[in-house]
């Protein structure tokens, strides 16, 4: 074993931890913003971090600049549909309503749409 | 770091195959129709997962695009077109018991003809490799599509612009002139407006990717017109851009280039190659390539078009809360 | 048990659940839902067919069942946008039909139940225009 | 390498599919949306690592195409739900859309 499968292990385990750590996050996080918070660790740290893990592996140039493209496609719609779905979501104080099946994210637009931080990591 | 051996694949089949199961008959038996329609869509990524572990990504490359990608759409809006999404009560149906022993009983008897396939599998891998160097095209899948089988793809991009010409037939007599508006949701919110500009130039990348490689690796016209059909909607949804009318010259010839390039082709074959849509020995790959682009960019527009829904004179427009964003970004 | 056997009994009881949502599902939108896990069910049992093929010719899957099932995927898209159509032109013709019971009981003439040539009803242009 | 590749491929697959309780217990929409975005991010991931472990080039492709068509979901509910809280216009009362809507509208939902 080499100093590129090295590399790669370390990444791929941190990578894996990382979407573990967003699936605890997404399963057991009180509200619904916590919770997109978490989805957004898996999004971000987990793939990337799978993703530069990968790169020794892959040919060179095409499969590295693929890699790099499905990275950069992941930041960007990552972030984008956590800013839009924390839209969705966000309500005067933030907590989540106890409300039944669904109508969580239908009592949404008025707030909506507003910057939400913790949203877009 | 000692080496790991290669673990089992069941391990990962198994959870797969029981969680497509699982969610299947979840999103059959919930309560609410959108809940119900993002299932589905996470449904389509896990069965196009699948489709990578019986070996083929061609199919998977489709079922992501049109299960995953187009099929939420569709079914997302027309949920919120609808506004059916309150709890309905199951009908109640006298022999629901009965129906649900049934239903199993077909499923056990589909499963048992599964497990007793004839072994050894009857096979056409090596008939298609046998013929498929003389149409120098390295992936079999395409060559089926495009040569082999070509009359069924001729079909089915045949009917894929009939579909389009029902789909706007369902429209009404006086919005014949107008657009599509089933993507017409006022006002979208600022994050969607950047993804709708970033995102396209690479979906266009992407898709015309797939048709090229599509050739010698798993892709082709279907999959990179999917890909471009998800785009047109991007645009749309961010309202970024309009769909075009229905009575536009070039969306109708955009519909029907592919069907009608493959149909010419075809019957030239007839005469140069002696039988219809047989290709000659000298220009086998060019009128291939020729094909697959048209058909590509028809499967893009009939797809965008499908999703775009009848033309309306009024969208979800009339329905649109005012203001929602102008009060989001001043917060 | 092989990968092809998995997803074919898979796709076999997708094929039961789908059938059964379609029966009783709770919405027709619900059924149009399982028509399609039943043609999901049926596209992995060729997958199935495919893989075995595939294995016995020393390839991955069969490029013949693969091919077809691109194109049933593709048309099953097809007639469910079609479905998801006629499903939003029932809904505009139905909340028609109920504004105009509505507005004959207001009215109290039970004449007006007909409304043959009236304008488009309230509450049918969000679905495109109602009736033609 | 490629059973290194293979296991963390297998073990992302198998958390996101745990994941998928989100889509059954809810309790928002929104939630479940998340979930499906989970498993479209670690279907990604699981596919980048099998088709390395396994020399399938076109794994990156369709992760590719995942990466790009999962997210479509989302916009199409977060466009969606404008139209799932209409606005009361006036002399809608006595329509079926309107009595439709009421359940969807804030005021019914929060009971």
């Amino acid at each position: 074993m080499d100093l590129a499968d090295g590399f790669t292990a370390i990444f791929v385990s941190l990578g894996a931890f990382f979407f573990f750590a967003g699936w605890v996050g997404l399963v057991r996080f009180p509200d619904s913003l916590s919770r997109l918070h978490a989805l957004s660790k898996a999004d971000n740290l987990g793939l990337g971090l799978v993703i530069i893990g990968l790169m020794p592996q892959a040919s060179w140039p095409f499969g590295v600049l693929k890699l790099v493209a499905l990275w950069l496609l992941g930041v960007l719609i990552g972030g984008a549909t956590a800013q839009m779905l924390a839209g969705a979501i966000h309500l005067d104080d933030g907590r989540e309503p106890p409300g039944g099946n669904g109508d969580f994210a239908r009592r949404t637009s008025e707030a909506g749409r507003n910057n939400e931080p913790g949203a877009a990591h | 770091m000692p080496e790991i051996p290669l673990p089992d694949p069941r391990w990962a089949d198994l959870p797969l195959a029981f969680a497509v199961l699982g969610l299947a008959l979840w999103l059959t038996l919930t309560r609410g129709d959108r809940a119900a329609v993002i299932g589905f869509t996470g449904y389509g990524l896990l069965v196009a997962v699948a489709w990578v572990r019986l070996g083929s990504v061609d199919v998977a490359l489709t079922e992501a695009a049109l299960g995953g990608g187009l099929m939420g759409v569709l079914l997302l809006t027309a949920v919120a077109r609808l506004g059916s999404d309150i709890d309905q009560p199951r009908p109640s149906l006298p022999g629901d018991l009965l129906i649900g022993l049934l239903c199993l009983g077909v499923a056990a008897g589909l499963a048992a003809v599964v497990l007793g396939l004839p072994s050894p599998a009857p096979s056409l891998v090596a008939a298609v490799e046998d013929h498929q160097a003389a149409i120098e095209l390295g992936n079999p899948v395409a060559a089926v599509l495009i040569a082999f089988r070509a009359v069924d793809t001729l079909l089915e991009s045949v009917v894929l612009a009939l579909a389009v010409i029902v789909l706007w037939s369902f429209g009404a007599d006086r919005a014949w002139e107008a657009r599509p508006r089933a993507l017409d949701f006022g006002e979208p919110s600022p994050a969607l407006v950047l993804l709708a500009r970033l995102l396209p130039p690479v979906g266009l990348i992407v898709g015309v990717h797939l048709f090229w490689t599509g050739a010698d690796h798993p892709g082709g016209p279907f999959q990179g017109g999917a890909v471009l059909a998800a785009m047109a909607l991007l645009v749309w949804l961010a309202r970024l851009g309009r769909p075009p009318p229905v009575t536009d010259g070039f969306t109708r010839l955009g519909i029907v280039v592919g069907p009608l390039m493959f149909l010419l082709i075809g019957l030239a074959g007839v005469v140069l190659a002696g039988a219809f849509l047989g290709y000659p020995d000298a220009f086998t790959k060019p009128l291939i390539l020729l094909i697959e682009a048209a058909k590509t960019l028809s499967v893009a527009v009939a797809l965008a078009l499908l999703v775009a829904g009848p033309p309306a004179l009024s969208g979800a427009l009339s329905m649109r809360r005012t203001g929602s964003t102008e009060t989001g970004a001043k917060a | 048990m092989t990968e092809a056997q998995i997803y074919g009994i898979c796709g076999a009881g997708l094929v039961g659940i789908g059938l059964y949502g379609a029966i009783l599902g709770r919405s027709a939108l619900r059924r149009l839902l399982a028509f399609n896990l039943m043609g999901s069910g049926v596209f992995l049992v060729f997958g199935a067919i495919a893989r075995r093929g595939g294995i016995v010719g020393g390839t991955l899957s069969d490029p013949v069942p693969q091919a077809l099932v691109i194109t049933g995927l593709v048309v099953a898209f097809a007639a469910t946008a079609l479905a998801v159509a006629l499903l939003i032109r029932l809904a505009a013709v139905e909340r028609d039909e109920a504004s105009a019971e509505a507005d004959s009981e207001a009215t109290d003439s039970p004449a007006a139940g007909a409304a043959p040539a009236r304008g488009p009803a309230p509450g049918a242009g969000h679905a495109w225009d109602g009736r033609g | 390498m490629s059973g290194f590749l293979l296991v963390a491929g297998i073990v992302i697959l198998v958390t996101v599919l745990l994941g998928l309780v989100r889509i059954l217990r809810g309790p928002g929409d929104a939630e479940r949306l998340m979930a499906a975005q989970l498993l479209g991010t670690g279907g990604v991931a699981a596919l980048l690592l099998l088709g390395s472990a396994t020399d399938l080039t076109a794994a990156t492709d369709l992760a590719l195409v995942l990466a790009l068509l999962a997210a479509f979901a989302a916009v199409a509910f977060v466009a969606g739900l404008g139209m799932a809280v209409p606005d009361h216009r006036a002399g809608q009362g006595a329509s079926g859309s309107a009595s439709r809507a009421d359940g969807d509208s804030p005021a019914g939902a929060g009971g």
